[in-house]
């Protein structure tokens, strides 16, 4: 693991989270942390492992806090949902990493990151992929089409909320819902 | 009496078998030209088939055991029904047309293909006497109805309406114009030496023809092998650009790239399918046979072979050994050979396909020419060692000349 | 050397200035061929939008997806444990390096230890993968050379030989699904050692019949050299790993780089290319092939008895809260699976990073004025399984 | 020399087409029906449910219908309902234990998360059919296979499973 004090002196906006060793940079700052961690000679991250999304959901999560007298008090936390990009560097010259880098949108309508294929190239399929399978829009990146799913499909697999269309083909199973979920598509 | 006939000569036997039917018809004239010309016609559009179904079944076992396979051995014995199950599965499949292609040419180019391939074996001298068509022009008409076998491969390419198709066709067209060249050079050697373009003439040639009256039997057979012309500096030199272009000519490995699968799918057959495929396939095989056995008449002595004289007979020509099994021994072994080369190399690139024409089958090919003609005049002794000599050096520069560009062999570091 | 430093300024597509030929006395048009999904030498369900100038590519898009099956979010609705034998149909023809790379990130991401048994199986059936996969992977690219078959069948005949094996020890001879969380499933069969160093011992000769057959033969060698060229800052920058990055010149092997299971014990070199072409591409798979054996040799010469598992339950299987990316020396490149756990029995992100999808990214740039021939053979030599690639 | 590697070429081949006649590890192809099929100490194919007395194999199933392996099997290819007594009260057998082998890919993980030693793979491999339900769709009678089979195809593991399930008895035994 790296040592983040340089990192974050020289960009200060990045929050460096320790439970997971990440850094999570802001949108806006992406492109310069990425092009800097590259081309730095002190870092030289020239290579982008892996580069993904996931999808968190909003979260509500009731906490029973107790107070210094005896008495609970329940607090609720919302959450709002998000989507992180996830990429994990590494350094071909130095032979280190992983530097994981990442980046989170606001809120789950509309997400749209910045791309770091003009740094890495190697993300370009990656980023169409979570493109693809996220719906997650990245600002920059030079050929943003769907990748494994057909042109003409409209939803975003991935997703935790995503629901997976009935066109079931009609075939009986011995799994009764199944089977009653493709009787239901074909009465339509 | 007629088998005594028959049986004084092995090696004419059929001839003579013609003979005799056309004495029992003397009366009618024309009967015996209708004889004739059934007897030279028939045979080849019999036996050829029954030589391509061989082929196949012999390339995929040949290919089989060479890939370290089995091969066919469920239809009959060894597999040996193959060719027959592989020819009612070509009938009986659907005959798919596109529906964007030129109907007619689509339709006519595997009957074209055909006519040219089995016309041209009419030059052929499959043994003594025995020659469909014994032309003065024999090698020249040869050529020419050959050349003619380029369009209806492009007119397969074109009328497919296939991208495929038509890359192929492409293909072909450079590939057999700029192949026909070496060969025709490659060719001009023989004719040279043996002043004819009657391949009967020679094969003649190639012939020792007062071997009878040598003594020892062991040097009369080799004397049988020794004056084929493969067995001299230009011959060898010759027979192999003559084999390396006539794979080109026919489009066999490695230089398959009309119908290069793992490129542009089947070339021009990509649209082809059925019986009009199964067409286009025997076309090709009895293009190789054509080809084959035109190598056996110009290079490897044609009909003769190591051979004994009937102790029976009286005539002093006769022959124990029929002159056909020595030729068709011969072009089966250079259909071997084929077979052993497509199970061994990859195929070439167009460019380089043109460069190996142009930079190094040709040269080499005008270059023997002038080895021929002074083999032709020097005395043996020096012109076979001196000949031998000046075509590897020019087989070596050419060679190095060619790959140049690629540089030295690499050698891999470790990290 | 400072690879980044020699990287352009904006590194994204390098210029692709290939111009058409428009005389006023010709009129020429582009021919645009859709290369697959059912081309004979595609590996596969791929198709490759192929923009031709006669025959010189002017345009290569790759296209996929066709055989996209969303493995991650099957993974995502079953347990850890059941996701194993989906690994295995990831790259089809390496399921034990698959299987290792997802048991390796597991137990990063719980702590597991893996017994010194289990280790060395590891290591021995990973690298009789690595055999078998390069030297399937050479007779396919010389079979897209146009060579009838030949040299694949010589490799799949030896690959028969792996494959008895693998059936031997875990029941099954493609989709083995052998490796588990703390080690393997089950322990070595007796015997199965002994015929292993057997086939170890006869794979050299296999070897050198293959090097004579394939390495020195003219037509391989102009078709393949300065073909498809890699260049070394290109490489790096477009994530390109396993032995195609080395036969950039760029020296990175995971097996070195992390030391991942107990690779640190054994003597390998890793073999560098010059040039970056086709050439450099397929001999570096022989010359690994070699230091394979060479590995396989010392890790049977010092496997140790002792048990193959550690104490791990089969059912609720529960991961505590956290996230792990590991990562290995597939035959292919680098092989890494990115495990989010919510704390339930099944993993709330599971991300695979399959090395064929982005070797595949540098295509085009490999393709681009090279005649279609050479663009199939560069297909061939970037080593692709579309299981892998789709997902 | 040019041709140096094409005649290096060339002479493997040859090599190999007169090999492949004398050497067994050259030709390496079995013929199918002939050749006999190749089981080996782990193969696996699809599962079988073990049963005990041969007398009465539905009622002697190790099964006893806890439904952990239709809740791991990765494809979801396996289908059980608990059977119940006169009284309408569960108990614990399997009514229907359904096998979808179209769908099962023989990932043994069945086996592995059952805490019954009920479940084993076969090795028996061929199941063509004619129906895609009356002969892919096995039922429990179909499935259930003795003690004695699993003993003929997998003997070492048998032995093994009857060593646990005979320690476990002898431990719940005195209890």
């Amino acid at each position: 693991m790296s040592d983040p004090t340089p990192i974050l002196a020289r960009f200060p906006v990045i929050v460096h989270d320790t439970a997971t060793d990440a850094f999570i940079v802001p949108v806006a700052q992406a492109l310069e942390v990425a092009t800097w961690l590259r081309d730095d000679p002190a870092q030289a991250f020239d290579y982008a492992s892996n580069v993904t999304g996931i999808d968190y959901l909003p979260l509500e999560k009731k906490l029973k806090v107790k107070q210094p007298d005896g008495t609970e008090v329940e607090t609720v936390s919302n959450r709002p949902g998000y989507f992180e990009v996830v990429y994990h560097l590494y350094s071909m010259q130095r032979k280190a990493g992983p530097l994981i880098l990442k980046q989170r949108t606001e809120g789950r309508e509309n997400p749209l990151v910045a791309s770091l294929t003009p740094v890495y190239r190697g993300a370009e399929f990656q980023e169409r992929e979570i493109f693809d399978l996220f719906g997650i829009c990245f600002k920059g990146h030079p050929d943003l089409r769907r990748i494994l799913m057909w042109d003409e499909f409209e939803d975003f697999p991935m997703r935790k909320d995503y629901i997976s269309p009935d066109d079931y083909e009609y075939e009986p199973t011995p799994h009764d819902s199944v089977l009653a979920e493709a009787r239901k598509h074909y009465s339509k | 009496m007629i088998l005594n006939t028959l049986l004084d000569n092995p090696d004419q036997i059929l001839v003579n078998l013609f003979h005799q039917g056309a004495a029992l018809l003397q009366a009618c004239p024309a009967l015996v030209i209708a004889l004739g010309i059934l007897l030279s016609t028939v045979p080849l559009v019999a036996i050829f088939p029954a030589c391509f179904a061989i082929t196949t079944w012999l390339e995929r076992k040949g290919l089989a055991r060479i890939q370290n396979r089995i091969g066919p051995n469920r239809a009959g014995w060894f597999g040996l029904l193959q060719p027959m199950a592989d020819g009612i599965k070509m009938l009986l499949k659907e005959d798919i047309v596109p529906q964007t292609s030129d109907r007619l040419a689509h339709f006519l180019a595997p009957v074209l293909l055909l006519i040219p391939a089995f016309t041209v074996l009419s030059v052929l001298p499959f043994s003594r006497n025995m020659i469909p068509a014994a032309a003065d022009t024999g090698v020249i008409l040869f050529f020419a109805l050959g050349s003619i076998s380029t369009l209806p491969v492009f007119m397969a390419g074109w009328s497919s309406h296939n991208k495929y198709s038509l890359l192929g066709g492409m293909r072909a067209i450079a590939q057999m114009v700029s192949y026909e060249i070496p060969l025709v050079l490659s060719t001009v050697t023989v004719v040279m030496l043996t002043g004819s373009l009657n391949t009967v003439k020679i094969v003649e040639f190639q012939q020792v023809t007062h071997w009878i009256e040598g003594s020892n039997p062991a040097l009369q057979i080799l004397g049988q092998v020794l004056k084929w012309n493969v067995f001299t500096p230009w011959g060898f030199t010759g027979f192999l650009i003559f084999f390396i272009s006539s794979l080109a000519e026919i489009n066999r490995c490695p230089f398959d790239l009309p119908e290069a699968d793992s490129e542009i799918v089947a070339g021009h057959l990509t649209e082809y399918s059925g019986f009009k495929y199964a067409l286009f396939f025997m076309g090709e095989y009895v293009s190789a046979f054509a080809i084959s056995g035109l190598a056996v008449t110009l290079f490897l002595g044609g009909w003769s072979g190591p051979n004994i004289r009937p102790w029976w007979s009286e005539d002093p020509r006769a022959l124990l050994i029929p002159g056909f099994v020595w030729f068709f021994l011969k072009m089966f072994a250079l259909i071997l050979i084929m077979i052993w080369i497509r199970g061994t190399l990859p195929r070439l690139r167009v460019d380089h396909l043109m460069a190996f024409a142009w930079k190094f089958l040709m040269p080499l090919a005008l270059i023997n020419i002038f080895i021929a003609g002074a083999y032709y005049y020097l005395p043996h002794w020096i012109g076979w060692p001196a000949g031998l000599i000046v075509i590897y050096a020019c087989y070596e520069g050419l060679g190095r000349i060619n790959r140049r560009h690629l540089g030295p062999k690499r050698i891999y570091r470790y990290a | 050397m400072n690879p980044a430093s020699t990287l352009p300024e904006s590194p994204v597509l390098p210029p692709r200035d290939y111009q058409v030929y428009s005389g006023d006395d010709l009129a020429t048009n582009v021919l645009e061929v859709a290369m697959g999904p059912q081309h004979p030498s595609t590996h596969g369900v791929f198709r490759m939008d192929v923009s031709l100038d006669g025959e010189t590519v002017v345009k290569l898009k790759p296209v996929f997806g066709y055989l996209h099956r969303n493995h991650e979010k099957i993974a995502e609705n079953v347990t850890y444990l059941s996701s194993m034998p989906y690994t295995d149909r990831l790259d089809y023809f390496c399921s034990m390096t698959n299987n290792w790379a997802y048991a390796m990130t597991v137990e990063k991401l719980t702590g597991i230890a893996v017994p010194e048994r289990a280790e060395y199986i590891r290591v021995i059936m990973a690298e009789l993968t690595r055999l078998q996969n390069h030297a399937s992977l050479v007779g396919f690219f010389v079979n897209d050379l146009g060579a009838s078959g030949t040299p694949l069948l010589y490799a799949m005949r030896e690959r028969e030989h792996i494959l008895d094996l693998f059936e031997w020890a875990s029941g099954a001879r493609m989709m083995c699904n052998y490796f588990r969380f703390g080690g393997c499933r089950n322990d070595l069969p007796p015997g199965w050692l002994q015929q292993c160093r057997k086939v170890v011992d006869a794979f050299p000769a296999f070897m050198d019949e293959f090097e004579k057959l394939l390495t020195e033969n003219e037509i391989i060698i102009s078709r393949t050299q300065k073909v498809g060229i890699l260049p070394r800052p290109l490489a790096i920058n477009a994530g390109i790993t396993g032995p195609m990055l080395r036969a950039s010149g760029v020296d990175y092997d995971i097996r070195k780089v992390d030391n991942y299971g107990i690779y640190n014990r054994f003597n390998f070199r890793v073999p560098l290319g010059e040039v970056g072409d086709c050439y450099d591409r397929f001999m570096l798979r022989l010359l690994e092939m070699h230091e394979s054996v060479s590995i396989l040799k010392q890790a049977l010469d010092s496997i140790p008895e002792g048990p193959v598992i550690g104490d791990v339950k089969a059912r609720n299987f529960r991961p505590k809260v956290g996230e792990a990316y590991g990562r290995i020396e597939a035959p292919k490149g680098e092989l890494g699976f990115f495990l989010v756990s919510d704390g339930s029995p099944k993993p709330y992100r599971y991300r695979v990073r399959p090395p064929s999808l982005i070797n595949l990214t540098v295509l085009e740039d490999m393709c681009l004025g090279h005649k279609i021939a050479d663009a199939v053979i560069i297909l061939g030599s970037v080593d692709i399984v579309l299981g892998e690639v789709d997902r | 020399m040019l041709g140096k590697g094409i005649i290096n070429g060339l002479t493997v081949t040859a090599w190999n087409f007169f090999g492949s006649y004398f050497s067994k590890s050259r030709l390496t192809t079995v013929q199918y029906p002939e050749g006999g099929n190749t089981v080996t100490a782990f193969s696996r194919n699809i599962p079988f449910l073990v049963f005990d007395d041969a007398n009465a194999p539905i009622d002697s199933l190790r099964c006893v219908a806890c439904k952990i392996c239709e809740k791991e099997c990765p494809p979801q290819c396996i289908y059980i309902v608990q059977d119940k007594d006169a009284n309408g009260k569960l108990i614990k057998s399997p009514k229907i234990f359904d096998i979808d082998i179209s769908v099962c890919m023989g990932c043994q993980i069945c086996v592995e998360v059952c805490p019954f030693e009920s479940i084993k793979m076969d090795s028996h491999f061929e199941l063509a059919g004619r129906d895609r339900f009356a002969d892919l769709l096995l039922h429990r009678e179909q499935l259930a296979k003795s003690n004695d089979y699993y003993h003929k195809i997998h003997p070492a593991e048998a032995r093994e499973v009857d060593d646990r399930l005979a320690a476990k008895q002898k431990k719940a035994g005195p209890a």
